[in-house]
């Protein structure tokens, strides 16, 4: 019975000892993951999670005192990615502390602003433009839409305005494919096309990709000769005619992610 | 003892492919289940899981040979065993802590999980009960790390590419995972009978 | 010159016609979005007179000269995807071009713009390669066309011997060896990489259209005003038409022959790479190669798309050899990292994968969605981190202040204690005492008083600001309202006051046609945001959901629910802070 | 509103699927020739139940019946399932095996498209280790069966399990050559002596390598047509013969010739029409050639050392937990990207 002891403590002891050195081996400094959820949160320092900044936001999460949906800015996509940095289950944006609004920029109504610098105090992003007793203006590239400023306004003449959809900001929308039943005509084109097989089988003829020097493409019909029997015509001057600047497009900035 | 090759290798073939720890023998389901939502960390997890299993059972190997038997305190094998797994595994949390903190933080509580993983303690058990001989309880160990990690790798690659999947509503998540789980084992028995040469 | 090119990336316009600017307003811009955009519109006044064409002689003027003439002259690559060419041609130090490669393949089906162009003007087009090699310093020039087009070859070749080191090289049929870096690598051999432009590897590529500009440019001084349109598809007399710049379409409409029946709705560029015109009154602008008028039976609506079987056809149809089944997998489930780790970016959106696949899937409508949601997400990123740097910026400000005002604080106390300590030895000890006391009081009370006066002082002035400011926001109210009632009113008299020779109805037709522009512009931001409302919807509930099933009806109508607790909450809320 | 691609030019996932189906009547064909007509009612009844178990359980997702029906998809499925079966397996045998397959390894992960998993083999597996004694009962070729049972005969067994009077269960069924050929081995005979056994054709089974050549002019048929790419059956087939080889001749007696193995058992069916499961199967081109030849070494490795005569089926599931991992390291170099 007594050797069982020992060995036991002997046992406990060795572990023991060994875990203390290693402790000291691989002291751990400093706590990276502050930094790492900052980088998720939408830095709008709008302070609906209940801190007054994005900062003291993450270190609350850090260290688990305040939960992962409460930045609304942040929306539902910076819940989930904060769920799956902490590794805990992602709950839906909680109610309380407001909705993902659209994006918005604050402007000032110039003809009622009297100069008091109050919001210019409560901009989070020093975004706001102007000086005591002068005509305040809001930089609405800086603006992170947080509202802070709308309050301290004794004359309520900030307003947020929605950014608006312009050709540049257009976001190509996600593909809603309606799989509705096959309608009627959509039948007949199953049929034909299983007539086109058949004729192919018989005669043999393999509409298939070719051989060909760049890798892929696609063999496709040139209905070329529809335009190219007249000659080029020169058109008649129209009553209107609008040019307009040209879109480039976005020209994306080359990051090589080498995977 | 002539060192015959082929035993061992059947040994690792027994272990790895044929009664393999997760699919055939159902041990250690816990962190197959929770880690295998992404494939880094399930990497990691294989990993630290291999390097304790082997680690676990040359040491325990190590105990029962020299300590218990010797005094006939059979009875204490479990409890010894499940110590030195501890140590063990604290041990690599500090390692793996200090050099691969991203890893640390994407394992979360499924790290120091690894006492608890029936496979790490069953391994060194089934050694001791079948009284295998040091190199053959190395094998053992290291068929059964190996078997967990490739599983655990393999399943993990196959739930990454199920996120995606029109999958029903009611299905969704753990539940088709135990369903891809219990596919994964039916295709393990095909094993059956390979290592009776 | 109606508008000069401000920033690195951007082109001059000129006025396509003599006549007078009648208007710099919001119109519709041919643009897949529909949305409207700063546009001028300029009625013609039918002579065109020409304002004095100063051609340049290119031989002898320095290069950097022709660069920066260049820039002003509007020229833009006309094969569609209209990028300045000052900056194309400007061989900055860094690279030396060898070679230029006339883009001619037009691969795209239905458009002959190019082809017709040089089976008509190949002396021409040679005169303008032989500028742009002499611009570029190149050895030598290749002309890629792909080998349905044997007039335009002949021409061509026939034309090109008088350039010497030029070559005609025919590539085969094949969608897409138009694209710039695989006609390169067909005509070449050269494959650029994927994080290079291909001058760094000593190839620049210009469309035909666009040396044919150049050409006109240098030798008749004349800017780029117009551009070959094929228009094609079910109208009568399909053909390609020379066209100033800002034309509406239905004048192009018209000269060729009308629609004939059927016709649903126009088409930008070819049936690969175009997209759908949002009306007709748009004008052709400098990226319009092709019109195509379409109907059900020329494009068939696509069959109901059906999953993906993985079945790789379209790994194989990719010139860019990616591996759409992947990117397809990764952008449905919005998982834009991977989707750009499997090279996203990279894809040139020509529509080959899309065309093989057996399941009809849109497979680059779901690039293009998730390219344009990793821009505007990195667009965000950036400004979020600017954002978070003027934040500790400002944090950083706030605390220095605090620092240096507490150091001014101690500063003048400990300079009026010196003070206090010199007057010891005076008998009015007690009053010191009060005085020190009093001292610091009074520099307390004195700020305070001091501070509560002026405090005074600027609460009036406040309060005086909002009176007035108050006064002024009523006003402007009841300005609104008897502004709309009269809105028709003084709608007309500014017209009428403006110019009284104008007639009755050309008042009401000038009237009218601002109305329409008006509703047309309505409609189509109406129409953007009901898409845009069709997206988030889609957004919101699983993505692909058909005719959703209850389990995901439940579901929409309980976050529903919950943004419906979330108004009252906030309602509420305010409701409280107001009592 | 615009999609771009206005032009396709792409065969239905129907036409692709009819074509599989019509690479397989060429085997149907030899099948009933050779071990007669009860693998049609086997056929029938796979088909029939594959229709129906989707048909229910789209019905059960609310999603739209026809367009999903009439890609084929199940019935190219019950097929394969159908064919890998012994032709006078018992009806419920067949009903079980397509419902496990559609229900549970196709339509569970969310139908077309989404089944990490083989369906035909999932079914095949699971019965094979649920029924093993029927899974082994094949009725020997119609020339060498002591009585040869007519149709109507062979369709009475299989609903009824009743044989006619006279006829005895061993004296229609026997041991195919594979798992003739292992059980002679445990003996440890010559392998040259076990194939003089009458079942043991000129390659092959005694009829079963006119089937399997069927299905080779079936599959080649495939290729042809690009329904599946030439990289899956070519690896497949070369891995097995070269290992088939290298056992072959380390010890001639114990192990069977290459030519063996590749005519007989399902290998030929496997190569062309079970490992060509697109859905399954990886999608870059060296990702299956690693797939196939993985395929060709389990195969190899079960059937000499393993438990079961034919492993394919297991082979297929095994290599087809591997296809994620397979697919993400074998991603072709794009254009433009040095290698990655």
């Amino acid at each position: 019975m007594l050797t069982a002891l020992y060995i036991m403590l002997g046992l406990a002891l060795v572990l023991g000892i060994m875990l203390g050195i290693s402790a000291l081996l691989f002291k751990v400094e400093g706590d990276p993951l502050v930094a790492r959820i900052d980088a998720i949160l939408p830095q709008t320092q709008c302070g609906q999670c209940g801190y007054p900044g994005c900062k003291p936001y993450a270190t609350a999460i850090a260290k688990g005192e305040a939960d992962i949906n409460h930045c609304p800015p942040g929306g539902d996509a910076g819940a989930r990615e904060l769920a799956d940095l902490m590794g805990v289950e992602y709950k839906p944006l909680n109610a309380e502390h407001g909705l993902p609004k659209p994006k918005a920029v604050a402007f000032i109504d110039e003809n009622t602003c009297i100069g008091c610098t109050l919001c210019i105090q409560a901009c989070p992003v020093d975004a706001i433009l102007g000086a005591a007793k002068h005509m305040h203006t809001i930089i609405a590239s800086e603006c992170t839409g947080c509202e802070l400023c709308l309050a301290p306004c004794p004359v309520d003449c900030i307003t947020m305005e929605p950014v608006a959809e312009t050709p540049d900001n257009w976001k190509w929308k996600y593909p809603v494919i309606p799989i509705k039943a096959m309608p009627a005509d959509k039948s007949r084109l199953i049929m034909n096309s299983i007539i086109q097989f058949a004729s192919k089988l018989l005669l043999g003829q393999t509409a298939d990709l070719l051989i060909h020097k760049f890798h892929g493409g696609v063999h496709r019909r040139g209905h070329k000769q529809l335009s190219t029997t007249l000659p080029i015509a020169k058109l008649a001057i129209p009553q209107a005619c609008s040019a307009l600047r040209q879109h480039v497009g976005y020209i994306p900035k080359v990051k090589s992610t080498s995977r | 003892m002539t060192f015959d090759l082929h035993h061992y290798i059947m040994i690792l073939i027994g272990t790895v492919l044929v009664n393999n720890i997760v699919l055939v023998k159902i041990l250690g389901l816990c962190p197959f289940m929770g880690v295998s939502k992404k494939l880094e960390a399930s990497i990691g997890m294989a990993g630290a899981t291999a390097f304790v299993l082997s680690i676990g059972s040359m040491t325990s190997w190590g105990i029962n040979h020299y300590l218990l038997e010797p005094n006939g305190l059979v009875y204490l094998r479990t409890l010894s065993f499940i110590v030195i797994i501890a140590g063990v595994v604290q041990f690599t949390e500090m390692v793996m802590e200090k050099n691969f903190p991203p890893l640390h933080q994407a394992l979360g509580i499924f790290l120091p999980l690894i006492t608890t993983n029936c496979a790490v303690l069953g391994i060194p058990l089934l050694n001791a009960q079948s009284s295998h001989s040091f190199l053959e309880s190395l094998f053992f160990g290291m068929g059964g790390a190996v078997g967990f990690s490739m599983v655990l790798i393999l399943f993990a690659s196959m739930r990454e590419r199920l996120e995606a999947a029109d999958v029903p509503a009611v299905f969704k998540g753990s539940a088709i995972a135990m369903v891809t789980a219990s596919l994964m084992s039916l295709a393990f028995m095909g094993f059956a009978g390979l290592d009776k040469y | 010159m109606l508008a000069e090119a401000e920033g690195t990336v951007s082109a001059a316009i000129h006025a396509p016609t003599s006549g007078t600017v009648t208007a710099i307003s919001e119109a519709i811009i041919p643009h897949p979005s529909g949305l409207p955009d700063m546009c001028i519109t300029l009625t013609p006044d039918g002579k065109d007179e020409w304002t004095t064409l100063r051609p340049t002689d290119w031989r002898n003027t320095d290069k950097k000269e022709l660069v920066a003439s260049l820039r002003s002259s509007g020229i833009v690559g006309l094969g569609g995807a209209t990028f300045p060419t000052h900056i194309k041609v400007r061989a900055d130090g860094k690279s030396q071009v060898h070679t230029l490669i006339l883009n001619a393949a037009e691969c795209e089906p239905y458009i002959t713009c190019d082809d017709m162009l040089m089976r008509e003007r190949a002396d021409e087009i040679v005169k303008g390669m032989e500028i742009v090699k002499f611009l570029l310093g190149a050895e030598n020039c290749i002309v890629g066309i792909e080998d349905n087009k044997p007039e335009a070859t002949a021409a061509m070749t026939e034309a090109c011997k008088a350039l010497p080191e030029t070559s005609v090289k025919v590539v085969p049929t094949l969608y897409p060896s138009g694209d710039a870096r695989r006609l390169i690598h067909l005509v070449s051999g050269v494959e650029i990489p994927h994080d290079k432009r291909s001058t760094d590897v000593g190839i620049q590529v210009f469309n035909v259209a666009t040396v044919l500009a150049i050409y006109r440019y240098f030798a008749l001084g004349e800017p780029s005003i117009d551009r070959i349109v094929t228009i094609t598809g079910s109208v009568n007399s399909p053909q390609n038409f020379k066209v100033l710049f800002g034309t509406p379409l239905q004048t192009l409409i018209d000269a060729a022959g009308g629609v004939q029946s059927g016709t649903t709705h126009f088409i930008m560029g070819g049936p690969m790479m175009g997209f759908d015109l949002p009306t007709i009154d748009v004008p052709i602008t400098k990226a319009a190669n092709c019109i195509i008028a379409a109907t059900p039976n020329l494009f068939a609506p696509p069959p109901p798309a059906m999953p993906c079987i993985r079945c790789a056809r379209c790994a194989d149809a990719c010139p860019v050899n990616l591996q759409p089944q992947e990117l397809y997998w990764f952008s449905k489930s919005d998982n834009f990292e991977k989707a750009r780790d499997y090279n996203l970016f990279d894809c040139i959106e020509c529509g080959c994968c899309t065309y093989v696949c057996p399941s009809n899937i849109p497979l680059v409508q779901y690039y293009r969605y998730a390219k344009s949601e990793i821009i505007a997400a990195d667009k965000a990123k950036e400004a979020a981190d600017l954002a978070r740097e003027r934040n500790e910026f400002r944090l950083a400000r706030i605390e220095r202040e605090k620092l240096e005002r507490a150091q001014k604080h101690a500063e003048r106390a400990a300079s009026n204690k010196a003070e206090s300590a010199k007057t010891e030895s005076t008998k009015v000890a007690p009053t010191k005492a009060e005085d020190v006391k009093a001292v610091p009081a009074t520099t307390e009370s004195e700020q305070p008083a001091s501070s509560t006066n002026t405090d005074d002082v600027k609460k009036a002035a406040i309060a005086a600001a909002i009176e007035r400011a108050k006064a002024l926001k009523a006003a402007a109210a009841q300005a609104g309202e008897s502004q709309k009632k009269s809105d028709a009113i003084t709608a007309d008299a500014p017209d009428a006051s403006g110019k009284p020779a104008q007639t009755e109805d050309e008042q009401a037709k000038a009237e009218q046609a601002k109305k329409d522009k008006q509703a047309l512009i309505a409609a189509a931001i109406e129409r953007a945001k009901a898409q845009k409302l069709a997206a988030a919807q889609a957004g919101i509930a699983p993505k692909n959901v058909e005719d959703a099933s209850p389990a995901v009806k439940a579901e929409i109508s309980e976050i529903d629910a919950i943004r419906e607790k979330a108004k009252q909450a906030v309602k509420a809320q305010d409701s409280d802070s107001e009592a | 509103m615009n999609r771009s691609p206005y032009i396709t030019d792409a065969p239905a996932v129907s036409i692709i699927m009819l074509k599989v189906l019509l690479a397989l009547v060429p085997g149907i064909f030899a099948y009933v020739w050779i071990y007669g007509g009860g693998i049609l009612v086997t056929i029938v009844l796979a088909t029939f139940t594959a229709l129906v178990s989707e048909a229910a359980l789209l019905k059960l997702r609310q999603r739209p019946i026809r367009p999903y029906l009439s890609d084929l998809s199940a019935v190219v499925t019950a097929l394969l399932l159908a064919l890998a079966l012994p032709p006078l397996a018992p009806w419920w045998l067949v009903v079980v095996g397509t419902l496990f397959a559609i229900v549970i390894a196709k339509q569970l992960y969310g139908g077309l498209g989404y089944n990490p998993f083989n369906p035909a083999m999932v079914g095949y597996a699971v019965l094979l280790i649920s029924f093993p004694i029927v899974m082994t009962k094949w009725p020997a070729p119609l020339i060498l069966a002591q009585t040869p049972l007519g149709f109507m005969d062979q369709l009475h067994f299989i609903f009824s399990n009743t044989l006619p009077t006279d006829v005895k269960i061993d004296a229609v069924t026997s041991a195919t050559p594979l798992d003739y050929l292992k059980t002679q081995l445990m003996l440890n005979h010559e392998v040259s002596s076990i194939t003089q056994a009458p079942i043991f054709g000129v390659w092959g089974a005694k009829g079963g390598e006119f089937v399997t050549v069927a299905y080779l002019l079936g599959g080649l048929y495939l290729i042809q047509q690009r329904i599946i790419s030439w990289h899956l059956p070519t690896a497949f087939l070369a891995t097995l013969a070269a290992m088939s080889l290298v056992f072959y001749t380390v010890n001639p007696a114990h192990f069977a010739n290459p030519l063996f193995h590749l005519m007989s058992g399902a290998s030929i069916l496997c190569a062309f029409f079970i490992i060509t499961d697109p859905i399954s199967g990886p999608t870059t081109p060296r990702g299956k050639l690693y797939f196939a030849a993985g395929v060709a070494v389990l195969t190899y490795l079960i059937r000499v050392y393993g438990g079961y005569p034919d492993g394919v089926a297991f082979a297929v599931l095994i290599m087809n937990m591997c296809v994620p991992l397979i697919d993400m390291h074998t991603q072709p170099r794009v254009f433009g990207h040095t290698k990655n």
